[in-house]
C-alpha cells in the first residue's frame, strides 16, 4: 500500500541538503507552506536557492528563511515589498543573489520544467533589461526572448486537501503556484489542512494529481468547518 | 483648468470599458478603476494570482486572506467566478485573451513604450511582478497617470529614460488633464478638461501632439 | 448581461469560413463535439485545416467531414486506425493533406499558442522522420526539436456542463484536448449537455474558466440523472 | 525450449513493477500487461488520454464511452484515481514522471533505439499516437515483443532498419524467450528460457551479446 503521508514537517523536509534548489509555493502569504518552512529553517540546510514569487513578508515563512541565512540565492518576480525588510537587508549587504523574472516568465518557465521541455520563446520581457543578453528571436512578426525551465530539487507547496496517493486540492487563490511548482521538482511535499481518506476527493476535481507528489503533511488539526 | 481627481480619473478609464471585457487592474491607482465600473454590466476582472470574476472588498471583518488580490488586498468572487493556477494565469495574459489591461506608469512614450516597475536608482531595488506580462500581453494596455511628476515635468515623453517595462504596448493613456491615443505613429489628444487647449499640452508634455478628437462616445 | 449561450448548433458555427483553421476535441469518439461537426458540414465550409488527434472514426463526425469533402488539410497524431477507412481513401486518392504530429507535441504546441509563446524546444521526435528539417538543439546533455504553437480560428468541444460565461466542466476522458484547444483558438465552441445557472459550477472545480469560451450550446436535452 | 506465450510474457514483465511504479502500458501486447499485476500493490496507471489510477475492463454492459484508455477499449477508474486534460497527461511522460512504460516494438537496437510506429512501406499511412512521447520521455521504457519476426528475423538489431520512434530510449526488452538490457554499451542477458544457451541466442539475433545475468530477483 502507497501512503505518501508524512508523520511531522521535520520529517518530511529531512532530506533537503545544503545547497538545494526549492520551490516555495504561495503569493505572498496566500498558499505559503508556513510549517514545511519553519522545519526546514530548523533542519539547518542552508545555501538554499529558493524559488518563490516574493521575497518574504514581514518575520515569518520565506522572510524568516533568510533572516537565518539559510538562503544563497532567491529566484522571484517580487521581492520589494513594504515588509520585505529581511531580504532588502540581505541584498544590500551583498548576502544574496537575486535574479528577477517577470511573473508570467517564472509561470511558464516552472511550467516548462515540469513538463519536460528544453526552452521556450516568450513574448515578455522583450526589449527591457530583465532580457538583456538573452537570445531574441522574431517570430511571425512578433519578438520573443528564449529562456530555460526552472528546476528544482524540492518543491513546498501548500493545499487544502490531500490524500495517502498525493492527491491534491487547493483553496481559494492559494492555489496560485503550487500546482507547477509540484510538477517541476524532484521531490513535492505539501501540506495540507486535512489528509482525507482515498476517493474523498473528487477525481474531475483533483488539481494536482498524485504522480506530482511524494509527501503529505497535514498541519496542525483545524475543526472541519473551518477547512469545508 | 480642472484637474480630473484620482476618482475622477478612475471614473473616465472606467467609461471605456465595455460589457464583457476581460480586465486587469494593475495595483495601486488603476484598482480603483473597480470601483466605477456600471454594476449592471458584466465585465470580468482578471488577478494574476489566479482568479476571474473578482469582486468587490469583502464587509471588514471578513477578510479571507487567502482570497486575495495582485496588491494582496482581501477581495470577494463573484457568482460565476473561478480559480487557476499561475501558469495558466498568465497565458491569459501572455496570448491575448485579457482584453484590457489598466497599468500605473513612470512614463509612457509618445510611441507607447512603457516604463512602470523601477526607477534604475542606484540602491534601488528592483520588483517587476507581472508588469511586463501585462503591459505586452493585454489586447489592449491602458496606462493611467498624473501627466506631470511632483517636480512638473512630463510623464508622456518621446523616449522613456527610466528601464522599459515592455516596448509599443500601450494604446492610450488617461491622465488628469487629458486623454491620449499612443503608438507608431505618435501621440494623440482624444480629450482634454475644460479649459485647457491642445498648445497648453504641447507646453506641458513638450512632445508633438496631433489632434485626434474622435473618440466614439 | 453577459450570455454565451447560442440557440443552435447551427448558429454557433456559421461564420466559420472557407480556409478556417479549426481544432476539434475528442480523442476518437470521447470528447468528439458531433453536432457541431454536423453543423459544421451543413453549414459548408469547406478547405479547412482540421487539428484534431485522428483522423475520423467510422461514419460520424470527423470521418463525415473528411467524406464530404471539407477537409483540405489534418494536422493529428493517429490518423490510421480500423475505422478510419473515409480518411484513408482520401489520403491514397492525394484529396488531403496529413500533418503528422507527435501526440505530446501536439498538445504541447496547442497549449503553446493557447500561453502566447513563440515556440518551444521539445525531445520527442528528436532524430526520427517527424523531426525532418527541423531545427534542433542541444540543452544541457539532451537533444531537443523546435516546434511552433498551433493556433486555430476556432476551436469545437465537448464539455459536460457550461454556464452563461463559458465555465466549463468535463466528464472523465472526454475531457482530453478540451482545455487546452479552448485556449488555443480565437472563438471557441462548447457543446455541452447542460447548460446550468450561473454559481452552479465549483469555482475550485471549473477546468476551463469562461474567458476561454465565446459560445456555448446545450446539445438535446437528457433526463438530469443522465448528466449528473 | 519453451517460448514464452504472451500470457507468460506479460506476467514476466508484471513481475518487474514496483510498488508505487507510475506506469504507462502501450496499445496491444503491453495492455495484457495490467492483467498480471498483483492486486496487493499500489500501482498507478497512466492513460495519455488523461487519466491516472486506471483499473480493469467493466462488467460487459457497464461501459462507459467516456472512460476508454489509449487504445480506445472501456475500462475503470480506481478509487483514488483522476482526470486531467492532454498537456498535463503528456507533461508526466515527457518530464520523466512516469517511471516505466511499456511499449511494443518493430525493432529494438542494442543501443536502445526503438522502431515501432510506422514500417517504411510506401503507400502505408503513418500513425504515430503518443509513441513517441512515451519512449522518449519515461524514466525507463521497456519493450515487449516476441524476439522474431513471423519470417524468423530477430527483432533485436544492430541498428533499426525501421524508421525510428526514438534514439536510445529502450533499457529493457521482454521476450518470448530471453530478458535483454540494450544502451550505450550494447545487449546484454539478463534470463532466457530453460534449454536456451547464450550461444544460440547469439546465433538467432546475429548480435553481440553480453551475459548479464545479475538482474535482482
Amino acid at each position: 500500500m502507497i501512503d505518501k503521508s508524512v508523520v511531522s514537517a521535520e520529517a518530511a523536509v529531512a532530506d533537503i541538503k545544503n545547497g538545494s534548489a526549492v520551490m516555495i509555493g504561495g503569493f505572498g502569504t496566500a498558499g505559503m507552506p508556513d510549517q514545511l518552512i519553519e522545519a526546514l529553517i530548523a533542519q539547518g540546510a542552508g545555501d538554499l536557492t529558493i524559488i518563490n514569487n516574493n521575497a518574504g513578508n514581514g518575520e515569518t515563512g520565506v522572510a524568516a528563511l533568510i533572516k537565518a541565512g539559510k538562503v544563497k540565492k532567491i529566484i522571484c518576480s517580487f521581492p520589494r515589498q513594504a515588509d520585505s525588510h529581511h531580504f532588502d537587508a540581505a541584498y544590500r549587504a551583498g548576502q544574496i543573489e537575486l535574479e528577477l523574472v517577470p511573473q508570467g516568465n517564472l509561470a511558464a518557465r516552472i511550467q516548462a520544467a515540469g513538463a519536460g521541455l528544453g526552452a521556450i520563446f516568450t513574448p515578455t520581457g522583450f526589449g527591457t533589461l530583465l532580457a538583456e543578453g538573452k537570445e531574441t528571436r522574431e517570430i511571425d512578426g512578433r519578438q520573443y526572448v528564449l529562456e530555460y525551465p526552472i528546476h528544482a530539487d524540492f518543491a513546498l507547496i501548500k493545499a487544502q486537501r490531500g490524500d495517502r496517493w498525493g492527491n491534491l486540492v487547493y483553496r481559494k487563490t492559494a492555489r496560485n503556484f503550487g500546482p507547477i511548482m509540484a510538477m517541476a521538482a524532484k521531490t513535492t511535499i505539501a501540506q495540507v489542512a486535512r489528509i482525507v481518506p482515498l476517493g474523498d476527493l473528487d477525481p474531475e476535481a483533483v488539481v494536482t494529481p498524485g504522480i506530482f507528489v511524494q509527501r503529505v503533511i497535514e498541519t496542525a488539526p483545524v475543526p472541519l468547518h473551518a477547512v469545508a | 483648468m480642472e484637474r480630473l481627481n484620482r476618482h475622477q480619473m478612475a471614473a473616465r478609464v472606467a467609461k471605456d470599458i465595455p460589457e464583457g471585457a476581460y480586465v486587469n487592474l494593475g495595483i495601486g491607482l488603476p484598482t480603483t478603476v473597480a470601483n466605477y465600473l456600471p454594476v449592471d454590466r458584466d465585465i470580468f476582472l482578471q488577478s494574476e494570482n489566479g482568479l476571474l470574476g473578482m469582486g468587490p472588498a469583502p464587509v471588514p471583518g471578513e477578510e479571507d486572506w487567502e482570497l486575495i488580490n495582485a496588491g494582496k488586498q482581501a477581495v470577494t468572487l463573484l457568482t460565476g467566478g473561478c480559480y487557476f493556477h499561475h501558469a495558466d494565469s498568465f497565458a491569459m495574459m501572455r496570448a491575448g485573451h485579457i482584453d484590457i489591461c489598466v497599468l500605473g506608469a513612470f512614463q509612457v512614450s509618445v510611441h507607447g513604450d512603457l516604463a512602470n516597475w523601477h526607477t534604475g536608482e542606484p540602491g534601488a531595488i528592483p520588483a517587476v511582478g507581472g508588469a511586463m506580462d501585462l503591459a505586452i500581453g493585454a489586447k489592449q494596455t491602458f496606462v493611467m497617470m498624473e501627466l506631470l511628476t511632483k517636480q512638473g515635468e512630463s510623464k508622456l515623453v518621446e523616449a522613456c529614460h527610466y528601464p522599459l517595462t515592455g516596448l509599443g504596448c500601450v494604446s492610450r493613456v488617461y491622465t488628469d488633464v487629458a486623454v491620449f491615443e499612443v503608438g507608431p505613429s505618435g501621440a494623440g489628444v482624444l480629450e482634454m478638461v475644460e479649459g485647457l487647449a491642445i498648445e497648453d499640452l504641447r507646453k506641458l508634455t513638450g512632445v508633438p501632439l496631433r489632434e485626434s478628437m474622435a473618440l466614439p462616445a
